[in-house]
């Protein structure tokens, strides 16, 4: 796919459609990948990539992007072309300065995994029909099921659609996905009350406050984020209280509540493995099963559960009825 | 009990004058009175006040003063802003001194001394002026170049008038940017005003300001015929512990509160434009 | 040379808990991280841990001191001087030299006194690699990942763990461990260690060199073109500050709690675009000078202003950790192909 | 504040709608209606103005309750304020739920001008309920608890 995706991008350069193009740079090793800009084909030939690991998504980079002069060409994979498209309904992207061409994701692979199995000394990872072949310094070779590595997002992958587009790499587009995302949070939704705080003590208070979360995230995409700011009260670079670990988690995906497509980056990124997808998709089933079935970037809806309302909505009282045990 | 250098010393605020709409002097004393530590001209204090920050001040009084310290603040954020906030008697956290200080007793010793200053840049040149005035033997003639936007915007304006204009062998130039009624002196920028003026290259000058009027007066001074290393100048950036380790004063790999904040601008040559 | 048996492993760590407090790395969610040790914790396999050693001497947040104002008065209370010696069994050789490079921060005068007193109080056993990552390239900077320094440098081999007492500290912790331990030939890790430094050298950073850097002043390396590329897809996150060794810029910071105001200090992050904000505006505005700022220090101020070294130790985190995929590899890479 | 060296007493921070419920503590004032003085109610223009930030800060600075109060369904001075706010407020109480929190310590509560009967009925039941659940430990900060 990395030669057409070259081919295509080399050709809409040429003809002038686009004069550079959002993509991902070879790194050191085939896992450390990182979104770029691409201005020739000389570039593109050398450096350009996409494999297993160039899971990114770029969709935040075209904010900036799309207010520079000329047209990008950016390639979306399914999850990204959901916050792309979410980035549109807020109007913080152009959507004439961007050329997208949808490709298609079978999963991309997670190194902290491929860690995790044991091998150390790698000397080099290779693609073979869906699965991987580490090979480490002492000459032997892993052979990794892909499946087994993914990343928590493509595990739980909700769609393979493409929700905005110029064309499409194969021509088709994806359908959505039967998944079971929402498990892990109604499993944790039913654990006792003090088995559930527990259970996210131990998770946030890894918490080191590098702000990768927040700030690899399409949907935080404020100016000024209200913890960065002094005159907010809430301003906080370290926590240095367990409450600040809660606060700062909350708040944050509280904000992205309704405008989190669960692309799934904050987890991807956390240093400390903390599974901060499990926050945004309780938001996310919560409004689905009180509010009606919304994703968030899938169409043009623009006024997403959050800001919005109905005569009828379930009073806050329903928190004491519905769902786990507790006071 | 823990005594480290970030924890700072009370001070009292025993005087605040008024200098400008946006400027005040505060006098600062140890609670049992006198100073609260030496310093040399040119050097820096961390003043702080609970619920507002701590942030780095020239301090403006001469060492030769042995009564108090005093410290020019102009008002621009949180901290300048409940600082200027504060009535006579208050007591704020202090810490210092910090920074190399002016090289008053070495390379300055003898000289013929030319200060530059423009606007809140006048803070940090007062301390080492009235030093020079204090030590008249030890330097030779002290002149002194001036400028603020406007008549009210002239820091010590009295001070100036009753005791540097005074002063045998110390001539002050003040201009301001534009023309004001009241003011029957001259006008126009800074760095122009020195060119007009003129000085004798043999002199060791001294610029302090805003960024774009150093850069400005310096190649003023260059056209004059004056060597870089004949001119310093003295920085301010942001800064949390004043002792050369919480590494974001940095201009390439000089601290400002530890290097600096006195450079010679030959030493800015090779630096990093990050100020 | 002492030595003993793995299976007296859990004796060992309950004879040096019995006087001081011991930490080591334990598997967590995470990967590794150092917890205190206490019957049934186990050491952790893993090359490294995910967070380093440095938040022994330099935690995450400290408490500088309390100030309360009444009325016109201010009342400053400093922290009670924190007493308990410990020791930190297990930490690797890429982390024992960032001590080094910590301490040519915090004890060159004036001396940081919170960092000085826990430094004194640390007894470190340093432990040699046998399975290093791609991502280890301490050898750059010429640390030997098979012969670490530290108080007592430490190897298992076979049924059993060698310890060597590198400093009076590591005598008197191996003094107190007594008959536990039998003596030992250091002619036993030397397999270990041949086969550890090949593997390092075979590995793909096992060539890589900073040494290059040295050869361009200060200037070109800050007006290198290459910066513009390099920081372009930089989320300004602080990933790569907080799980660095060697990082120790830090903040100031108050915590008004309705009584009293608390200074406190906390990791800082020169990737922050609040790092360098001040009132009337910021010398670093764009994420290029932030990006910059980081390297440079490491790679070009840090050397400038300690006879040569590096602020870095080669462990690798920064490339396991970011987000994006840069690291100092990339950059030092970059720039010295600039120059060549 | 709470100091550790007092015996315990309820703190409850309630979020009062400048039009209903404000005015509904008000007649619960002049009706001389008893509710306990741990409440302390801070006015606002409309419950919609209550940010979950207020809540989460009124928990860190020693709060062991928080209840917003508003007017009721379809009667919003700003016609639909309020409808906003049960939405939030419904999505943070599931969310702290979802935490460990305990779900008693927060409510909303909608109370008229009129209400100023029920105004003080719903805070002693509120206070009844927190005095139940005791001092507020999973959602505390603990530097504001401390000397």
């Amino acid at each position: 796919m990395q030669d057409r995706m070259i081919a295509r991008a080399k050709e809409l350069l040429e003809n002038g459609t686009v004069d550079r193009v959002m993509g991902w740079k070879k790194g050191e090793f085939i896992y450390d990948v990182t979104p770029a800009v691409f201005y020739t084909a000389d570039e593109l030939e050398k450096d350009f990539v996409m494999n297993a690991f160039t899971a990114a998504n770029v969709s935040k980079y075209l904010i900036a992007e799309t207010k520079k002069p000329g047209r990008i060409l950016a390639f979306l994979k399914p999850c990204d072309s959901y916050s792309f498209r979410q980035l549109m309904n807020e109007h913080r992207v152009d959507r004439d300065n961007v050329y997208i061409v949808g490709i298609p994701s079978w999963g991309k692979a997670d190194m902290e995994k491929i860690r995790a199995l044991g091998i150390t000394g790698i000397t080099d990872i290779t693609e073979k029909d869906g699965d991987l072949l580490v090979t480490t310094v002492m000459r032997e070779t892993h052979a990794v099921k892909k499946y087994d590595v993914y990343l928590e997002k493509c595990k739980n992958c909700k769609s393979k659609r493409i929700v905005v587009y110029d064309e499409l790499l194969d021509g088709e587009n994806g359908e959505d996905v039967p998944n079971n995302r929402f498990d892990e949070v109604a499993k944790i939704e039913a654990m006792p009350p003090d088995e559930r705080f527990a259970f996210w003590r131990g998770e946030l208070s890894r918490c080191i406050r590098c702000n990768a979360c927040r700030n690899v995230c399409p949907a935080c995409s404020c100016e000024k984020c209200v913890f960065d700011n002094p005159k907010s009260g809430v301003e906080n670079k370290a926590p240095a209280d367990d409450f600040e670990e809660n606060l700062f988690h909350i708040i944050r995906a509280y904000h992205v509540a309704g405008r989190c497509t669960d692309c799934g980056e904050c987890s991807r990124v956390c240093p400390q493995h903390i599974p901060l997808h499990l926050l945004n998709r309780k938001f996310i089933k919560d409004m689905n099963e009180l509010y009606g079935d919304y994703q968030a970037g899938e169409t043009e809806q623009v006024r997403h559960p959050v800001t919005n309302y109905r005569d009828d909505d379930a009073e806050p009282g329903i928190v004491y009825t519905r769902g786990g045990s507790g006071r | 009990m823990n005594n480290d250098v970030l924890i700072p010393r009370v001070g009292v605020v025993t005087d605040i004058r008024t200098d400008t709409p946006d400027v005040k002097t505060f006098r600062v004393i140890a609670p049992g009175g006198g100073k609260v530590f030496e310093h040399i001209p040119g050097q820096c204090a961390m003043l702080s006040l609970p619920g507002a920050g701590e942030g780095m001040f020239s301090i403006t009084s001469s060492p030769t003063n042995r009564e108090f310290m005093e410290f020019s603040i102009k008002k621009c954020g949180c901290l300048t802003t409940a600082l200027h906030e504060m009535e006579p008697g208050q007591q704020v956290g202090i810490r210092g001194p910090y920074g190399n200080g002016f090289p008053v007793d070495t390379a300055f010793k003898g000289k013929d001394m030319l200060f530059i200053a423009g606007g809140i840049g006048l803070a940090p040149l007062r301390s080492v002026i009235n030093y020079c005035r204090d030590k008249r033997a030890d330097y030779g003639k002290v002149e002194i170049v001036y400028g603020a936007r406007s008549m009210d915007d002239l820091v010590d304006y009295r001070e100036i008038l009753d005791e540097w204009m005074t002063d045998e062998g110390v001539a002050v130039h003040l201009t301001i940017d534009r023309p004001q009624e009241g003011w029957d002196g001259h006008v126009g920028f800074v760095p122009t005003y020195v060119k007009e003026l003129g000085f004798d290259t043999n002199m060791t000058a001294v610029i302090c300001g805003p960024p774009i009027m150093i850069k400005f007066t310096l190649a003023g001074l260059t056209d004059l015929g004056f060597d870089k290393t004949q001119v310093y100048t003295t920085m301010e950036l942001r800064m949390k512990c004043g002792v050369g380790k919480c590494g974001r004063c940095n201009i390439g790999d000089k601290y400002v509160c530890k290097d600096g904040p006195v450079f010679r601008c030959d030493q800015l040559e090779n630096m990093p434009d990050e100020y | 040379m002492k030595r003993v048996n793995r299976s007296k492993l859990g004796d060992l760590f309950a004879k040096i808990a019995e006087a001081e407090a011991l930490y080591l790395p334990v598997d967590a969610p995470e990967g590794a991280r150092y917890e205190k040790w206490a019957p049934g914790k186990k050491l952790s396999n893993a090359t490294n841990t995910v967070r380093s050693a440095k938040d022994f001497f330099f935690p995450q947040t400290e408490r500088l001191y309390d100030v309360k104002r009444s009325g016109k008065t201010l009342e400053i209370e400093p922290p009670e001087t924190e007493t308990e010696s410990f020791v930190l069994f297990g930490v690797r050789a890429c982390d024992v030299r960032s001590f080094k490079i910590l301490d040519s921060v915090f004890l060159a005068d004036p001396v940081d006194t919170f960092y000085k007193n826990r430094r004194e109080r640390a007894t470190v056993v340093a432990l040699a690699c046998d399975r290093p990552e791609e991502t280890c390239f301490c050898g750059a900077f010429g640390i030997d990942a098979a012969a670490p320094e530290g108080d007592v440098s430490a190897w298992f081999e076979g049924d059993f763990l060698y310890l060597k007492a590198q400093s009076e500290k590591g005598e008197a912790l191996l003094a107190k461990l007594g008959d536990l331990l039998e003596d030992a030939d250091e002619k036993d890790v030397e397999t270990q260690q041949m086969r550890t430094r090949w593997m390092l050298s075979a590995l793909p950073l096992g060539k890589v060199s900073f040494e290059g850097m040295k050869k361009t002043d200060l200037m070109d390396h800050f007006k290198n073109e290459k910066w513009r590329s390099l920081s372009e897809a930089c989320l300004g996150c602080g990933t790569c500050t907080f799980v660095c060794p060697t990082c120790q810029c830090y903040d100031v910071k108050e915590f008004d709690d309705g009584r009293k105001i608390r200074k406190f200090r906390c990791w800082d992050s020169c990737m922050y675009s609040d790092f360098t904000l001040m009132a009337h505006g910021n010398s670093r505005n764009s994420q290029l000078e932030r990006f910059r700022q980081r390297f440079m220090h490491k790679l070009v101020y840090h050397p400038n202003n300690h006879d040569g070294e590096f602020g870095c130790v080669g462990c690798g985190r920064c490339l396991q950790k970011c987000p994006i995929g840069m690291n100092i590899v990339k950059v030092e890479k970059a720039l010295e192909a600039t120059h060549e | 504040m709470q100091v550790r060296n007092e015996p315990w007493k309820p703190l409850i921070v309630a979020f009062c709608c400048n039009w209903c419920s404000y005015a509904g503590a008000d007649l619960a004032g002049t009706n001389r209606l008893n509710y306990p003085a741990d409440v302390k109610i801070i006015r606002v223009p409309c419950s919609c103005r209550v940010n979950p930030l207020f809540i989460l800060r009124a928990f860190q600075r020693g709060a062991d309750g928080v209840i917003v109060c508003g007017c009721h369904p379809g009667d919003c001075h700003y016609t639909s304020g309020n409808y906003y706010a049960r939405r939030r407020m419904t999505l943070l109480f599931s969310m702290l739920d979802y935490l460990g929190i305990e779900k008693g310590r927060t409510r909303v509560e909608w109370v008229s001008a009129a209400e100023g009967q029920k105004f003080a009925e719903t805070m002693n039941s509120f206070v009844e309920t927190i005095v139940s659940l005791g001092e507020n430990k999973r959602l505390e900060d603990l530097r504001c608890k401390t000397e």
